[in-house]
């Protein structure tokens, strides 16, 4: 048993952590290696395990980044998945920045049933909630060919393929996505999307673990700064206390990262309560810690000038991504039964 | 012991509820209940409205154009308003600023001032808090001195909500800044004409622009608009704080946000199946449903003692906090309910270029609400303001 | 709309209370009109109104009284439902002791479908959880009749009765009773039960209410006057915010009383459905006050001389009777839909 | 980073297991399990059986008779314990005294009083709290007084657990009444049957008699029965604090509650089905399970630190919080799962005259259980303590 990070990763944090402060840009987090610690090196990566992703997303999540590394795992992964070596090599090289469309309107968190379909080489259908698909350079679509979901490469600036695009609230973009015979080459099934969604959500908690971090060293700050009534708020007992339990949630928030980073490569079933087990527990202590923070601080929190307010959206956002915590709850209870 | 309301309190629901019906333009009644933001023609339009029928000052006593209600008829006026989606009457002339005048100001103040109110030509805001004072309203900086015929005010007011709508401001300054804390305030109303006037947007949480910065440069205001005596402002702050708290738990608000909730939750789909059939969603509405129910007897227990002449004093702090809760909970179960279309964050103060929600309607600006509603447990006395009142209250220590 | 209890009940309570300090007898509330306050005059009483219950048993529960009136109103109430005017009559005048025996095992809260049945004048069966029956002069029994839930008066000394009886968690005492063939004299059905336990739980709610006022008036002098690291204990503003939020659940449990006095008597579906949300809200605050009240107390609450004690386990045995706070809210839920 | 146990420390869990399937009394298995008092002679026999093994003591030095376990083996050896249903080893000796005499008794006393804690021939409690003092433990007042070779004591203790099977007290005197707080306070080791010494049991909540109250009426203790040196008492007292708290969250037994929870859902019947299947009782139980996943590696984390050299500090602050609730959540749990059969109260200390709970076995203490874990938020420094300790640790206020 061993709680340490290897040299190497403690080395890609501290570096990253730096480079993140002075503001980095695609290039930048690829040259860091970044985008190449979430794979492993038989997909020409040098990571790809589940403490490299840990280790990679805190920071990211700490500084506030809004860079698509998420889905350059997502859909670069499942680029590897299928085969795609040159493509997995070029999102590594940070070169090809592609992004992931497999949800669809009204299946809430759910990745199925799906009906967009390919038909005779092009694929129709709406996909949902397919985050920073803007300005990036390869759309990976999931599809039914002969009714089994299946993976597409689409080129987003085809005529076939609509995009509507707002800000997500966890920063970025988000866009629902029409198809309409769209142009598609097939890279093969979909049969580890679950993986790579997995992995996902485990980059999920752990970028809410930094951005956790970064809301307390702010909270603690304000409160060891501003006075009123003639003292530190951080004096008051009454506000002590709460920030103690928010501290210790945070404590066991990192604690269940840890553990769904080290069962993240067990059998499905496994991975998948740890999955659930992590990411409700996360999403709950998110929502408590941008909650407390908010009201430790009062009104500035409430501004959109200070920096807390995008990295409150965020651990708000957190719940919402590959499934909020009663949908994870529910899946742990069928998984434990 | 009677949980009914009389049959004149009834009538009187009845006729607040046809005058929403046949007054309330839905289109109004859809940014409200959308959570949207409002323009001040809207507003205008609204309390003109209530004007012609007498209810825009409902509480206020006959002497000046009022109503006299009853508690109990405010709390049924509030209430019917709410869950129509109602415009809630912005508070700061008609029911902030007014009782004030009509307890403390001249009656030269009073005769200009009021009918103002009514006819919507003076917007007031309101010039309390101050960057840096929070919940601790005494330490407050914006001095203003005496210079002949006028004071010289100087300094800044922040958290002033739709000051940008306003003519008007009424202000706390301090007159004597020798004397402590609460001491040496005067209650100032000023022209936001005046040369030296500055209001700055903020630009909330989510993305809204609801509340200012207000600054003051060598602000020149006649000594004709002192409210009362020099010095003794702290006196009608209070007054104000404390006057008409019975609708401070938002029982309206929080019985309207229940409604659009359960409304969602029969809409969004979970495996097919509306999301009112999930247990674990089940259970959090019922929860505050429950909750909901207490409070709102709460609620009209206080509002019947007011009627009875019995001032509200712990019983508005416990109020504020519950009710600030119960609605915050309201606004997160509807930002669950409506499940990955939380992500789309649609916010005109952060971006107007890009104002349309792809999901359902009722979607659009839940994410917003929820966030822009974590004010009320700050604003107003935060509560653990509150929870302080309340020690005081039972502990006694 | 009026919150104000009428003269007669603020003086029975005034009485009651003032009667409760100094410690009653049985003979002493049949005297105070204890009992008669639980019927309507239709039935012999002068009151029967849910806030004629309300205001006795928040007394009760404020004294901490252990005696057996919840089982009076409800066993008494169903003999007034069978038209057993003299026994009624007995109940009120405190000649009469009665208890029911109604739930049975392995139906945890539910109050059927019940097996205990009658046969040639005599029944057998298990009962479960029968409050006060020891000492109690008329046992009221629920069994079955040609397949219908029927009310039976059995003498408790019957040798077909054997009761075994412990300590009950909220004072009093608890008994299983085996049927063996005992004598029973039908009174008429049971369709009233369901009516009647909404009267018994609005009871038990409002005796909950006044334990907790109790709880929270110890709990607030032992913050004023015991002193820790120099200082009242109620001085610390941690506490003293914790209290404060144990006050304001307070008041919400004594509106969902009131809420629960008020619609007594609607229609089945309506009352139930104020029962279940009266008995979750006040099963959660009841927990919450008894563990609040012992964590601020400390060491001392935990003791069995000092006074807290059998109010913080009359406040945890408030869960389970009639129902406990999921229970209710399940069934909140069914009747909301 | 490695999740997994290494090769040694599995063998090591092995070990333990087909120890306590060997060695551990079914009849005491099920006393522990189901909540039950043990008797003096049940806890002699298992320390006896431990002992021989050389693991009563194993987080000893060698050179005192032990194994030097580190914290994960010590973890392992606990939480195979309390998931077998072995009784807890009776800390005040082995655990809490022991270290302070080794590292600061002398020779003499080592030599003595060490073996005596192994063999059993001294059980050792603990004279720490005073009445009126609670977690304020620098304030108390029990008077040493030094009289030729002899100090003489006099005061009272309270919450001494078990005392009423101990033959020794180790105190905590204040021998200078001068000195404030903290200073002035010595470490005594007293035999039992010195005269003066009276022990009066306190019986809690539950009816059990665990606590006592031990008081001092001139009792004639020797000086050579001082540990270190006078007025350091505190010293080694806080040394005894924060020894060895890697166990303080209580994962092990969680972990038991947990399973003994399930076991009960699965019994329970509700509408004819298992009560697991519930879905608000399901939620409920899954949460505490998820929690508890977390809190075990928080607990892991803080032993791997431990055994790197790290002294555990606010974290085990955090655990003693954090276990302490969730351990309460299970046993308020496991009172929901037994439902109506929480209200037969049956409690030795209250009532000896009917000690059979006519409900399922797992039924009987369950209530009880809940009682009494109430104690764990507040003894060894409650949970605002605790909470006290973690502020000043994250914000330096």
């Amino acid at each position: 048993m061993d709680f340490k990070h290897t040299e190497e990763r403690v080395m890609l944090a501290d570096s990253l952590r730096r480079t993140l402060t002075r503001g980095a840009d695609w290039a930048a987090l690829a040259d860091l290696g970044v985008l190449g610690a979430l794979f492993t090196e038989d997909e020409g990566g040098f990571g790809g395990n589940g403490f490299d992703i840990a280790v990679v997303f805190e920071e990211l999540g700490r500084a506030g980044a809004n860079a698509p590394v998420i889905e350059a795992g997502l859909a670069g992964g499942l680029l590897a998945d299928c085969g795609q070596a040159e493509r997995v090599e070029a999102v590594i090289s940070g070169a090809l920045k592609p992004a992931l469309a497999y949800a669809e309107p009204g299946l809430r968190y759910d990745t199925g049933p799906i009906t967009t379909s390919m038909d005779g080489g092009t694929i129709s259908g709406r996909k949902s909630f397919v985050t920073n698909a803007e300005g990036c350079d390869l759309l990976l679509v999931t599809a039914l060919d002969e009714a089994k979901p299946c993976l597409f490469a689409v080129d987003p600036a085809d005529p076939g393929v609509t995009l509507h695009t707002t800000p997500a609230l966890m920063g970025g973009s988000i866009s629902e996505i029409t198809f309409d015979r769209a142009k598609a080459e097939k890279l093969g099934s979909a049969d580890t999307l679950d993986a790579r969604i997995a992995a996902a959500t485990l980059a999920v908690c752990a970028e809410a673990l930094g951005a956790m971090e970064t809301a307390k060293a702010m909270t603690l700050d304000y409160l060891r700064t501003r006075t009123q009534f003639g003292r530190p708020i951080g004096s008051f007992q009454a506000l002590q206390h709460r920030m103690a339990d928010v501290a210790i949630e945070i404590e066991m928030a990192r604690s269940a990262v840890i553990n769904l980073a080290g069962h993240l490569h067990d059998n499905g079933p496994t991975r998948d309560r740890h999955v659930s087990a992590t990411k409700n527990l996360v999403g709950r202590t998110a929502h408590l810690v941008a909650e407390e923070a908010i009201q430790m601080h009062g009104g500035i929190a409430m501004t959109e000038e200070y920096a807390l307010a995008p990295i409150s959206r965020r651990l708000i956002a957190v719940d919402h991504r590959f499934g909020d915590e009663d949908w994870h709850l529910a899946r742990f209870m069928r998984l434990s039964a | 012991m009677d949980l009914n309301y009389t049959p004149e309190d009834t009538a009187f629901r009845e006729e607040v509820r046809d005058f929403l019906r046949d007054q309330l333009p839905a289109e109004i009644a859809g940014h409200v209940g959308d959570g949207e933001s409002l323009t001040k023609a809207e507003y205008d339009l609204w309390h003109g409205r209530l004007n012609e029928k007498g209810w825009l000052a409902g509480a206020w006593p006959k002497a000046f154009g009022g109503q006299e209600w009853s508690a109990v008829q405010k709390h049924i006026f509030e209430e019917e308003c709410a869950l129509a989606h109602a415009p809630r009457i912005v508070p700061f002339g008609v029911a902030m600023l007014a009782p004030v005048l009509q307890a403390f100001g001249s009656k030269a103040q009073q005769d200009y001032y009021l009918p103002r109110i009514l006819s919507g030509e003076d917007w007031w805001c309101q010039g309390y808090s101050e960057p840096g004072a929070g919940s601790d309203l005494a330490s407050l900086k914006t001095r203003a001195v005496r210079d002949g015929d006028h004071y010289i005010v100087n300094g800044q007011k922040t958290w002033t909500t739709l000051g940008q709508f306003a003519n008007r401001i009424f202000c706390l300054v301090r007159t004597d800044p020798d004397a402590k804390a609460q001491q040496g305030i005067s209650f100032l109303l000023i022209d936001m004409d005046t040369p030296g006037i500055e209001v700055r947007p903020i630009i909330l949480i989510d993305g809204v622009h609801e509340v200012n910065e207000v600054w003051f440069t060598d602000v020149k205001v006649p000594v004709e608009n002192l409210v009362g005596e020099e010095n003794k402002g702290w006196t009608y702050a209070k007054y104000l704080l404390t006057h008409e708290r019975t609708g401070i738990a938002g029982v309206g608000f929080a019985n309207a946000g229940l409604q659009a909730l359960k409304r969602m939750a029969h809409s969004e789909l979970q495996n097919g199946r509306p999301l009112i059939e999930d247990p674990l969603f089940a259970a959090r509405l019922a929860r505050i449903e429950i909750d909901l129910m207490a409070m709102a007897t709460t609620n009209l227990r206080v509002v019947a003692a007011a009627d009875g002449g019995k001032a509200p004093g712990a019983e508005s702090s416990m109020l504020k906090v519950k009710g600030s809760i119960l609605r915050q909970q309201i606004n997160d179960l509807a930002r669950r309910a409506i499940g990955p279309w939380a992500q789309p964050f649609v916010a005109e103060g952060l971006d107007d270029t890009n104002l349309y929600h792809p999901g359902p309607e009722y979607a659009a600006r839940t994410t917003n609400t929820y966030l822009n509603n974590r004010k009320i447990s700050i604003y107003g006395g935060s509560n653990e303001v509150q929870r302080g009142i309340i020690t005081k209250a039972i502990l006694g220590l």
